[in-house]
Formats: structure tokens, C-alpha cells, sequence
């Protein structure tokens, strides 16, 4: 039963979202708002077309390198303000002011240097994923177990090394669930990235069909987006669950609602 | 206090940086004052911004859509969050449906949002609840995951309802992770509530700036930009503030 | 010399008990297996089978990772055995209840509450008016040596502060049912003995039953009626012996008599008989 | 091999579309020099890109470069022009619903009245008819933003009691029924011309050929446009990725907007259009003779 | 009787080891003071002035709280007093250093590595190949009677093997000075018994310089050139005792030297004899 349930549930729950879209559309009958069939019926269309294909493509690969980026920025930055008061003193309010600019309204001035093509769309993925993983990693290190860090300089680790050696498997749980929103993040942040300049990519695709009033377009690459949220997501999991089966919890919370 | 004081000191000092920085690029010719007019400039208008009514309401607008776009979020995202880390139908029927709807790109909804719920507050802080819940969502859900299993035993224990250990030990056990959940939620908060008002809207903050960017008034552009990265500012030493006094039994550095 | 050997076999129905025969808490041929991280099977407990009479102190004897926190576990119902049954007053356990209150090994107080947070958890929980609570917590603190640390966080405590906190904490709601893993393991000898016999003087009074995990032989034949020795070949009983000494007892007067130190060295060389303890299953 | 940059959007630059979708059919295109195609929503980020260089060309509306050149100290010339309004053609108009209590014009004091874009090209005229009718545009209504995908949606589910229309979605409108022209924009003034083509001066100034060749181009793609519709019935329907049913409603019909055969622009005319604007106050008086360059402009020979 | 109390203010300079009288580490009226949450000073050292000599076994006895740990800490270069300094073989000690191998009271495994993976940890750490280095742990592991559970997560280890797990990582990177705090406390006596007796054997091949942190009076004096007693009055240093007796030892033949029960029993005494163990600071 609960072999067959785990596989069968995310099947499920898109089949109730559908059905439940289905009927809501239904009920408004409104030109913007197709039913779940119309929107399922356009995803061939475009699946099939080579030039959407690439368009896809371009942005994955936009996204994949925003993503890595990020990581490769967000985590250190993270662990290292977790574990010295001096550097996050030094950075949070400068994040802070930073993060809550849209960076859609800097774009006139990220145009003025970096231009309209990749560059600035990857730099924007970059500033959205990398907030969710330095607040996570953050967090980690600075509930890292004191003691441990005390084991590892023992044993002659000098401070980079514990960084690296101690504070990031330490906090890796917690850095990864950082890492799990900015997956979703970077998703989201490249389609919009893709709103006011565009050369090609997802986001072109749905804007266009948004611009042309072609809702079922829109809503089948809602759908096809979504589609790749689960994927890179449940890719993701099998790795986070890979690399924290040490932390996963011993027994079943004894809780339940009934 | 001297350790306080120290902090502001330290974290000014970047954003201090960062003016100058932007004063250089001006004076020293990097980007023409059209596009990015220099930081007096900007600071001499917020000031005369700030005492406008017309402004005023513009930035209550935009904080009551904030506020209750935020609002909605923690409170669906922590209540699912541990609802679905603690009971396993729960987990069942939350878990897929989060997975699906957690990367759909919320803003591609707006317009049906502006559709169904009209042109005022509420597609906004319907579009900034749909944005800032799974961060939080995802967070809680870690942080109850995760909670010492011997902890809601104890409670158990000691005569505590299941349904109570939910809030007595899961939640304040999970504190630490909801509250990081929290505080990115409220950035993404301010970035969505900024971006709807540029998109479709009658006033707030967004729509100021994309007023003046319509028109090529650099100067006005810059003022809502400032105030929204200084409300952001504000809020996250607010949420920082609680942090300290929720988690004060807590390990930190 | 009172000490007769038992067969784990022999064990089923044959109440612990020193005051009354009707048993309490009833283990039923228990078994545990883990599976571990490497996805292999791990035998914690095998077939185990106790019964313990109402108002018995029972102590656990064994060596270490031998299945006693397992044990405890399974009476306090936090964790439900792989095959055979545990039941309290005749009733399966299916879960936790204020009928028993653990002592874990690791204390597991809640770091977001004070000291006396901590304590007054339980009354709180059980309706009991803050005031109370309070004043409750307040007495048990003390009689743990802790007052004047009512408002510190358990991160601030050492570990032998946060044993005695979490011994207050469950001492405070007044389960039937004490299960306690190693509570005095951090503390210093002279606390030790002051809680020992406090302990004592409360499961006197209140007519408590007691599941007591320890490594100390001596504290094991001091406090107990009834001693249990496991062996991990893996996690089985090996002998449960009788301790027959009188009662109320002062550790004193116990130094004297020399039955008390014939069960401990009785017991000392049975552990060091056993050529099995040290191997890993 | 030179490469221009040009910006461009959606509907209605027939000939830039030719450009994208069959460059082969183009003598220079692809030969004596290349184009990077960035896809902007509206005109206004485009001048802004202009105005930080990184465009060299763009589609462009009259008041979107103009508001570049006062505010955003954008200099650039007007080198050919997309698409006009013609007399008898399509006119960007007003809807309400057909059972509406609104009337006339005047009648839409206190009402809520949707605009593809604040401050965008249209609201010059709209202001001015405004005015005539007695109203104050910036008190006597609500003027909201509506792209004009939803301008029919958020009219029928009464979101606006008001809204501009265009193409295709006006067609669509117009055949489901249910909605009624208040006034369009013609009656404001003749030969609104809606977008055109322009191009930084100092890379004009640069680069004349390379412009030359481009505008060239442009002509030729705005010729085989009009003198080919089912392949351009193909071509736009790539772009947009929009059914060739759809686009088949209005293009190029009597009911759509009119196009100068050799894509030349209209200069007269956007002097008109730049005077309303002084008129209605959004901007102040300015001369089209500094948008003109002597030489490159459509058509070239 | 050879037990000689000495006030803390004569210490300064009379090194307590027992076969070398080059002082290692200097404690020099050190006092640690913490800030609660409730933003109060809590004092939890008080001018503690010790030598420890090169290769000297020194135990620490104190009351729970009293701050041995600390103590450890401060010697561990993990804290630096409020007052005083703390020296290593003459140099101020700064922070931590490969010199000086804690044995923490909570373990602090690091819970992503296996059981084999923490232990072969330091040895990797000081470039060790890790064949050898996995040989090494093996060893040390079999010594622990930890053979068996190399795959093992300490999340899936008993209280007593986690604390044999760190015993063994912290003895795999050959620090000169241990720092152990309450090292054998969650183990069964016979385990203890067991490591109490390696714990010499490294002691004396290795000449190692051993700061023991204990409750049992029993284990101090077995192990121990010096017992120091502290108070909590607080955090002070109340006696510093020799222990006089011959080495190698056996507990065997020990056990009926009378000078060694002198031992215990005059320490226990001397415990029993202050009243101010329970009084909270
Ligand atoms: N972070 C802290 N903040 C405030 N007080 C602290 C902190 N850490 C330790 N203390 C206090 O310092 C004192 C000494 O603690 P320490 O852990 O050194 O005791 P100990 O002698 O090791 O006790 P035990 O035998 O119980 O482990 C205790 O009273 C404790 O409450
Ligand atoms: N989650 C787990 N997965 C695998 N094995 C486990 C797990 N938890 C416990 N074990 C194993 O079960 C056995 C018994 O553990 P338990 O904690 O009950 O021992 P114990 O008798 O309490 O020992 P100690 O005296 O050291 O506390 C040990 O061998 C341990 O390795
Ligand atoms: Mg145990
Ligand atoms: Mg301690």
C-alpha cells in the first residue's frame, strides 16, 4: 500500500489540480482563463516545435549557470557570516538593502553595462537564487555544534578548513533545503528574467502568447515549466537525501491529526 | 551595547561603499545621469518625497499589500509546514501538491489574478502570498522534520496532546529554521509587491517608479527604489529583533 | 545468600514486585531490529521477556549497547518493537503516556524554555494553575541543588545541571511509572548519593514503580529490588536477581552489612564471567 | 562583418519579421553585415536600451522617443516607419458594453477606464478628446493599466467600464459580439502613426552604410510584406506563434492598421502628434526635424 | 598518609608531574565569568592557579557545575578567560592546537562520518594515507570494543559506544596533552575497568600528559600522580592531593593496598565535609 501510494501521489495530486482547474474554468468561462484540456492539448505543439525546443534549452542552460553560480557565491558567503559575527555584521545590512530592489527596475542601468543578452538574465537568476542559500547556509553554520568545531581545530584544522571540513556537512541539511528554494527560485527568476528583454528561451515563449492574448499557450507552458520544476526537484531530492543520510530522522514522528 | 554599536559601525561601512561607488560612477563618467543620477540627487528628492501625502500613500499602499501578502503566506506556510511534517496523511496529499505548485512562475498568473480579484489590493497580496509561501513553507517543513525526536517524546511524556505538541514542542523546536524561512520570504515579499505595482497598478511604489521610468524621470525612478530597499532594510532588522528574543535559549555565535 | 539465578525463559508471570504481586508493566518475548544507514539488519533486543510488579524498583544492568535505552523506550512507548508486546496494567502500549516518565539518557530538555520552564512543562500541561506549577518547580529544582539557575537556558547549564533538570522535569508530573536511563550518570559522587536518596524517599512515598538503568553495580544493588542483567548476544536477559536487603535502606548502615557487598561482588564477577560483552554482534 | 542590434516587439513590424523569419530572401541581410534580435515587451524599455547603448535600432513610438530625448538624453533618428493609422483603417478605440450606461465621452467621468499603457503613445490623443469632451484626464477618471490581451476580459467581467482595443484582439472581440466602439483615436487626429523605426544618432553617424543597408532592408521586407500576405500570413504567425486563422481576421485587411508601401516615415504627421503631446502637457514642444537625417531614411534607393 | 593539602596560592610553580618536573601547563589565576541571557554575570571559575607537569595523570574531582569543563576549555585553547592565562610548555595558549586532544563530555561526533570515519579523521588530517590511517582506527576501534560497527552513523550508536567512538578518535591523532572530560562515564564498569587499564598502557608508552576530568573518587585515585578537588564557591580549587602509590598499577593488587582505600576514603570525606557544594553561586 504505501510502496504503491509514494510513486503514485505526486501523479494524483497534478490529476486533482487538473480536475479542479478544469472545473473552475468551466464555472468562469473566461477567455483568460482556458481549461485544463485546452492547456494540455497546446503543450504538443509546442514540444514538438524545434525553435521552442531550443528556446527551452537556452534557458535551462541560463538557469543551470545562475544556479552554480549562486551556489558557488551564496554558500561560502553564508557559512563564513554564520560563523563570524564580524563579516555577517558586515554584510547583512548590505544584503538587506540590496535584496529588495526588483531587479527587473535596474534593468535600464544592468543594460547600461552588461547589455540585454545572457549576461544580465543569468545575473538576475543569480541575485534570486543566491538569497534563499546564504540565508539557509547562515543559519546552518551559526547552529553549528560549538564542540565540534573545538574537535576539528584539535585535531589541527585550520580555520578555512573547518569552513570547508566541519561548518558545511554540518550545515548541509539546512543548506540544502536553502538550495531546494532557489532551485524554485531560479526557475521562477528565468522565466521573468525573460518579461522585458528577450532573445529566446521559456519565458519568450509564455510572454509572447501572454502578449498575443493565446492563453492555452501560456497556461500549457505554466504547465510545461511546472512539469520541470518537479523533475530538477525530485533530482534534486534523490541527491539531498544521498548526501544528508546521516541526518535523516530515526523514527516516524509519533503525531497524527486523528 | 558597545558590541551593537560596533555591528551598525561594520554595517554601514559596506553601504557607505556602495554610495561612494555609486557617486564614482557618475562623477568619473561610467553611466550618464539619465540612467543613474547621482546619490545627492536622488536623497535631496526622497526627502522631499517623503513629507508628500501623495507619496505617503503610495508607501501604505504598498506596505498594507506587503503586510497582508506576508501575513498570509507565514501563516498557511508554517501551519502546512508542520502539518504535513507531523501527520503523514497530511504529508500525503501536501507534499505532491507543493512539488507541482512550488515552481510555477506566480507572476504568469498575475494576470489571471487581476481578472479574477480586480485592479486594488487584493490580486497583489494574492500574488505576493502565492510567491512568499514556499520558502516559508519549505523551511518549516524542514525545521519540523528535523526536530530531536526525543524532545516530543518528552512532551509526550508529560501529558501533552498530540495535536498540542504540534504548537508546544514542533514549533518552537522548528523555530529557528521557520524564522530563516521567514525572512526570505519577506525580502521575496518586497520584491513581488514592487514588481505587481510596476506591472498593473493604480499607485503604491511600483507604480511610481514606473511612472517616472515611462517618462525618462531618473531621479523619481530612484526614489521608490531607495525607499523600498530602506523599507526592506527596516523590516528585516524588525524580524532579526523577534529572532533574538524567540531564540534566545537557542546555540549561536 | 539470596541470589537465585533466573532463566529469562522461566521469567513470564513471575512478578518483580516487593510490596504487591500485581504486575504493572508486562514485556512479552520483545524483540528490536534497526536497520541501519549501510541498509543492513541490526539486532538491538532479542526475545525479551520481564514483568514488573507494581511499586518495584528495577534496575538494568548491562554493558554498553547492550539495548537498555532500547528497552526503556519500548515501555515508554516511543518506539514500538519489531515483533512481541509490552503492556502497562494489562493494556498493550501503543504510545507515550503521563503514566510514565522517561528520564533519557541525553536529557532532552527543551532549549527554548528556562530551567524552570523546563520543570514546569508538565504540571502546566496537566492543568495544574502557573502559580503552583511555579512553586512546584521551585521545590524540585531545589531538591536538586539547582536553585538560583531558575532562569537559565539549558545551553548554559553543564552536563551534570542538565541531568538534574531533566530529572526535575519528569519528577515534577507525577507519572506512576519512572524510566530512567542512567539520571545520575554526570553527577559527582556526593550529588549522587543526596538524589539517590531523595529518589528513594519519593518512590516510598508516592508508591511509584521504577525502571532503572545504570552502570554502577553498587547504586544498582542500593536502590533495587530486583536487578536485571543483560548480555548483548545481542540485547538478551541474562540472570535477574533478587535483592533482599531491608528497607527503608541508609547507605551507611548498608556498608555494613555484608550481604549488601556480597551482591555486589556476586554481581561484579558475573559481569567479568562473561566472555560475550565485548564482542559486537 | 558588421552585426546591428536592433530591438523589436510585438505586432505589427511586418517587414522586421520578413527580416527574422527568411533572411535569405534579403540582398544584404546576412551578407554585408548581420542583426542580434532582442524581443522587448513595449516600446518603453526599448529607449531605455537605446539610451544605455545597448541597442542600435529599435521599434520605437513617437512619445516613447521623444520622452528618450527629454528625459533620457537619447539623440537618434526616425529612419523609416511601421505602421499608421490610415483613414478607413483601423483606429485604436474605446469599448464599453453593448447594455453600458456610457454614451458619449463625457459620460465617462468618475468611471474606471482601462489603458494599454500609462503614458504610453495613445494617451496624447486620448487626453486631447478628453479635454474636448470637458473632462480633466488627471482628476474626472481612473485610469488603469490593461494590457491589450485582457482589455476584452477585464471589460466583460467588469473590471473597467472602459477600454482600449487593438488588433488582433479587437477582431476577436468584434466577432464574439457584446461590446460597442465608444470613440477611437482617429477622431482625434488623422494618421496617428503608431510605430516606427529609429536608430542611435551617434551609431547612425558611425556607421552610415552599415544603416543604409538595414533601412534598405527594412523597405524591401515592408514591400514583400505587403505584396505577398499569405507568406506573411505564414511569416507572422511564426513569430507570434499565433494560428494563421487568427492573424488571418485582420491583417493586412481593410480593418487593420496601414502601412507605407516603402515604409517611409510619416514626418508631418508625427509633428502633429508631437504638438498634441506639448498641448496636453506631457511633454514639452518639440521639432521633428531632429529625429530626421538628411540622407538615411526610407526609402533609400 | 603522603596526601598533603595545598592552598591554590602556593601551587604557582610546583609542577605536579610525576616523572618529570618541566611544567607543560601553567594555569595562572585564571577566572571565567559568562553573560546569561538573563544578562547576568554568572562566575564560573574563580582564580584557579595550577601546574601540570610534563607526563603527569592528573584527575580533576568537583561537584557538578563546579567547572571542570570549563577548566578543560580554557586548556584546550576553545575559550579564553576572562582573566589570568593559561600556558602550554611555557607559550600563552592562544587557541586550539594538535598538542592538546579533547575528549568532550557530549562527544561532539561528527554525525556525517561513519563510525570509522570519525576516528580516522585527526590521522588523515596530519596526512596520514588512508590505509594506514584506517588500519590505525581499526586498532583503536577493536580497543574500544567497537569491532563491528565501522559503518555505523553516530546517530545509531548507544550512549556508551559514542562516547568509546570519541574516546578513540581523539587517542587516533596522538595528542602529547589529553583533555578528557568524564571519558568513561557513560560506560559499564567492566568496559570502564577495561579502558581505565589501555588508557595507562598509552599513557605509559606513549608519555602522554593526561588532564582527567572524573566522579568517581574510586577512578581518580586509581588513575591519577594528582587529584585536584574543586568547590563551588565558586569554581575554586579546594585541595590538591598526591597520590603516592606504585606503578605500574593493578586494581587487583591495589585493592588490597590500604593505602589506596585511604585514599578514597579520605577524599570522600573531605567532600562530604563541605557544605557549600549545593549552594548555587
Ligand atoms: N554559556 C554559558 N553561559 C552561562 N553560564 C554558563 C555557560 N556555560 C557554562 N556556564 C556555567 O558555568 C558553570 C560551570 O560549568 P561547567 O560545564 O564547567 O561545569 P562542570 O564542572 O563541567 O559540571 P559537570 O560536572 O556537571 O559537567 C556552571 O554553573 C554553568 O551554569
Ligand atoms: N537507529 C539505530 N539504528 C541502528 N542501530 C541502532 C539504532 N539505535 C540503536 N541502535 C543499536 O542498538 C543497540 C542498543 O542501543 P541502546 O542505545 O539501547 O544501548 P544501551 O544499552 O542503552 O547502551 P549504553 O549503555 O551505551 O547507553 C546498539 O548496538 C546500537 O548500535
Ligand atoms: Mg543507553
Ligand atoms: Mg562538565
Amino acid at each position: 500500500m504505501n510502496g504503491l501510494w509514494k510513486p503514485l501521489a505526486p501523479v494524483l495530486a497534478c490529476c486533482g489540480l487538473l480536475l479542479a482547474w478544469q472545473f473552475a474554468s468551466l464555472g468562469l468561462k473566461n477567455d483568460s482563463f482556458p481549461t485544463a484540456l485546452d492547456s494540455l492539448r497546446a503543450i504538443p505543439p509546442i514540444l514538438t516545435d524545434k525553435e521552442s525546443l531550443i528556446n527551452i534549452l537556452a534557458s535551462l542552460r541560463r538557469m543551470a549557470i545562475g544556479f552554480a553560480l549562486a551556489l558557488s557565491f551564496a554558500i561560502p558567503l553564508g557559512l563564513l557570516m554564520g560563523r563570524s559575527r564580524t563579516t555577517a555584521a558586515f554584510f547583512n545590512p548590505l544584503l538587506m538593502l540590496i535584496y529588495p530592489v526588483p531587479k527587473a527596475a535596474l534593468m535600464p542601468i544592468i543594460m547600461l553595462w552588461l547589455g540585454v543578452g545572457d549576461v544580465s538574465k543569468t545575473l538576475v537568476i543569480f541575485l534570486g537564487v543566491s538569497l534563499p542559500v546564504i540565508y539557509h547556509s547562515f543559519e546552518g553554520a551559526k547552529a553549528v555544534e560549538e564542540k565540534m568545531l573545538w574537535s576539528g581545530a584539535a585535531m589541527g584544522l585550520s580555520p578555512p578548513e573547518r569552513l570547508l571540513r566541519i561548518v558545511l556537512p554540518a550545515a548541509l541539511p539546512e543548506i540544502l533545503t536553502g538550495c531546494r528554494t532557489g532551485l524554485v527560485l531560479a526557475l521562477i527568476t528565468m522565466v521573468t528574467s525573460e518579461m522585458i528583454a528577450r532573445q529566446s528561451g521559456a519565458g519568450n515563449i509564455l510572454f509572447n502568447a501572454l502578449d498575443m492574448g493565446q492563453y492555452d499557450t501560456v497556461f500549457a507552458m505554466i504547465i510545461i515549466i511546472g512539469a520541470m520544476g518537479i523533475c530538477l526537484d525530485a533530482a534534486f531530492e534523490i541527491v539531498r537525501r544521498w548526501l544528508v543520510r546521516w541526518s535523516e530522522p530515526q523514527f516516524d514522528m509519533p503525531l497524527s491529526f486523528s | 551595547m558597545t558590541r551593537t554599536s560596533n555591528d551598525i559601525l561594520l554595517g554601514a561601512a559596506p553601504i557607505v561603499l556602495v554610495l561612494l561607488l555609486w557617486q564614482a560612477l557618475v562623477s568619473f563618467g561610467y553611466a550618464p545621469p539619465t540612467l543613474l543620477p547621482p546619490p545627492g540627487q536622488v536623497f535631496l528628492r526622497m526627502g522631499q518625497q517623503l513629507s508628500s501625502v501623495t507619496f505617503q500613500q503610495d508607501i501604505a499602499a504598498t506596505l498594507f499589500r506587503l503586510f497582508a501578502g506576508f501575513a498570509i503566506a507565514v501563516v498557511l506556510g508554517v501551519s502546512l509546514g508542520i502539518a504535513a511534517a507531523v501527520s503523514p496523511p497530511v504529508n500525503a496529499a501536501v507534499k505532491p501538491i507543493v512539488r507541482v505548485l512550488a515552481p510555477l512562475p506566480k507572476v504568469a498568473l498575475y494576470p489571471a489574478f487581476l481578472l479574477l480579484l480586480g485592479f486594488g489590493h487584493e490580486s497583489k497580496i494574492m500574488l505576493v502570498a502565492a510567491d512568499a509561501l514556499f520558502p516559508i513553507l519549505l523551511s518549516t517543513y524542514y525545521g519540523a522534520t528535523t526536530v530531536e525526536q526525543k524532545l516530543i517524546w518528552s512532551a509526550l511524556a508529560a501529558g501533552t496532546p498530540p495535536r498540542d505538541v504540534l504548537w508546544k514542542v514542533v514549533l518552537p523546536a522548528a523555530m529557528p529554521s521557520i524564522l530563516t524561512g521567514c525572512r526570505i520570504g519577506l525580502v521575496i515579499s518586497c520584491i513581488v509587491v514592487f514588481l505587481a505595482e510596476m506591472i498593473t497598478s493604480t499607485d503604491g511604489l511600483g507604480h511610481v517608479l514606473v511612472t517616472a521610468a515611462r517618462t525618462f524621470q531618473a531621479v523619481d525612478m530612484f526614489v521608490p527604489l531607495i525607499t523600498i530597499s530602506l523599507l526592506g532594510l527596516i523590516l528585516n532588522a524588525l524580524l532579526q529583533g523577534l529572532r533574538a528574543y524567540l531564540l534566545r535559549g537557542f546555540p549561536s555565535v | 545468600m539470596g541470589v537465585t539465578p533466573i532463566r529469562p525463559g522461566q521469567l513470564a508471570g513471575v512478578p518483580l514486585g516487593r510490596r504487591a504481586a500485581t504486575p504493572i508493566i508486562e514485556i512479552d518475548h520483545v524483540s528490536q531490529v534497526f536497520k541501519t544507514s549501510s541498509r543492513r539488519d541490526h539486532t538491538a533486543l532479542s526475545d525479551i521477556s520481564l514483568t514488573v510488579g507494581e511499586g518495584a524498583f528495577v534496575s538494568i544492568l548491562g554493558p554498553s549497547g547492550c539495548g537498555k535505552s532500547t528497552l526503556l523506550y519500548i515501555v515508554g512507548g516511543f518506539v514500538s518493537p519489531t515483533s512481541g508486546t509490552a503492556k502497562m496494567k494489562g493494556k498493550p502500549i501503543t504510545g507515550p503516556g503521563t503514566d510514565r516518565g522517561p528520564v533519557f539518557q541525553e536529557f532532552a530538555l527543551f532549549p527554548w524554555k528556562s530551567v524552570l520552564g523546563n520543570v514546569m512543562y508538565g504540571p502546566l500541561q496537566q492543568g495544574m494553575k502557573p502559580a503552583k506549577a511555579a512553586a512546584l518547580a521551585r521545590t524540585l529544582l531545589a531538591m536538586v541543588g539547582l536553585t538560583g539557575f531558575e532562569k537559565f537556558y539549558p545551553k548554559e547549564l553543564s552536563g551534570g545541571m542538565k541531568q538534574r533538570v531533566a530529572l526535575a522535569r519528569t519528577l515534577a508530573y507525577g507519572p506512576e511509572v519512572l524510566l530512567m536511563d542512567e539520571p545520575f550518570g554526570a553527577l559527582d559522587a556526593h550529588t549522587r548519593t543526596r538524589l539517590q536518596n531523595d529518589l528513594l524517599d519519593i518512590w516510598e512515598r508516592d508508591r511509584k514503580t521504577v525502571l532503572f538503568v545504570t552502570h554502577s553495580v553498587e547504586e544498582a544493588v542500593f536502590l533495587s529490588d530486583k536487578v536485571v542483567m543483560m548480555s548483548r548476544s545481542p540485547g538478551r536477559i541474562r540472570e535477574v536477581i533478587d535483592i533482599d536487603l531491608p528497607r527503608p535502606r541508609r547507605r551507611d548502615e548498608l556498608l555494613l552489612d555484608p550481604r549488601y557487598q556480597k551482591y555486589i561482588v556476586e554481581i561484579e564477577r558475573m559481569f567479568d564471567a562473561s566472555g560475550d560483552n565485548e564482542l559486537p554482534s | 562583418q558588421q552585426t546591428i542590434r536592433v530591438g523589436w516587439t510585438i505586432p505589427a513590424e511586418e517587414s522586421k519579421y520578413w527580416m527574422m523569419k527568411r533572411p535569405t530572401e534579403f540582398p544584404e541581410l546576412g551578407k554585408t553585415y548581420n542583426i542580434e534580435w532582442t524581443q522587448f515587451q513595449g516600446t518603453a524599455p526599448m529607449t531605455q536600451a537605446l539610451a544605455a547603448g545597448a541597442l542600435d535600432c529599435a521599434t520605437q513610438a513617437p512619445l516613447s522617443l521623444s520622452n528618450g530625448v527629454v528625459g533620457g538624453g537619447l539623440k537618434a533618428y526616425i529612419v523609416a516607419q511601421h505602421v499608421y493609422e490610415k483613414p478607413g483603417g483601423f483606429s485604436v478605440y474605446w469599448a464599453v458594453k453593448d447594455d453600458s450606461p456610457i454614451k458619449t465621452i463625457a459620460d465617462l467621468k468618475g468611471k474606471t477606464v482601462g489603458i494599454s499603457v500609462i503614458g504610453g503613445g495613445t494617451q496624447g490623443p486620448f487626453n486631447m478628446l478628453l479635454k474636448k469632451a470637458g473632462l480633466d484626464p488627471a482628476k474626472d477618471i481612473k485610469l488603469v493599466e490593461v494590457g491589450f490581451a485582457v482589455s476584452e476580459d477585464a471589460l466583460r467581467q467588469g473590471r473597467v467600464d472602459a477600454v482600449n482595443m487593438n488588433q488582433p484582439f479587437a477582431a476577436r472581440a468584434e466577432a464574439k459580439g457584446g461590446t460597442r466602439k465608444l470613440f477611437s483615436l482617429s477622431e482625434a487626429m488623422p494618421n496617428i502613426v503608431h510605430i516606427l523605426e529609429a536608430c542611435r544618432a551617434d551609431f547612425v553617424d558611425k556607421n552610415p552604410e552599415l544603416v543604409k543597408a538595414y533601412v534598405r532592408d527594412i523597405t524591401a521586407g515592408m514591400k514583400k510584406a505587403l505584396a505577398n500576405r499569405d507568406e506573411t500570413l505564414k511569416v507572422v504567425s511564426e513569430v507570434m506563434k499565433a494560428p494563421v486563422a487568427v492573424i488571418d481576421t485582420y491583417l493586412l485587411k481593410d480593418n487593420d492598421f496601414g502601412r507605407d508601401p516603402v515604409a517611409a516615415p510619416n514626418f508631418p504627421a508625427i509633428q502633429k502628434m508631437l504638438d498634441i503631446y506639448a498641448e496636453t502637457g506631457m511633454l514639452p514642444k518639440l521639432d521633428v526635424a531632429q529625429f530626421k537625417h538628411p540622407t538615411i531614411v526610407a526609402p533609400i534607393q
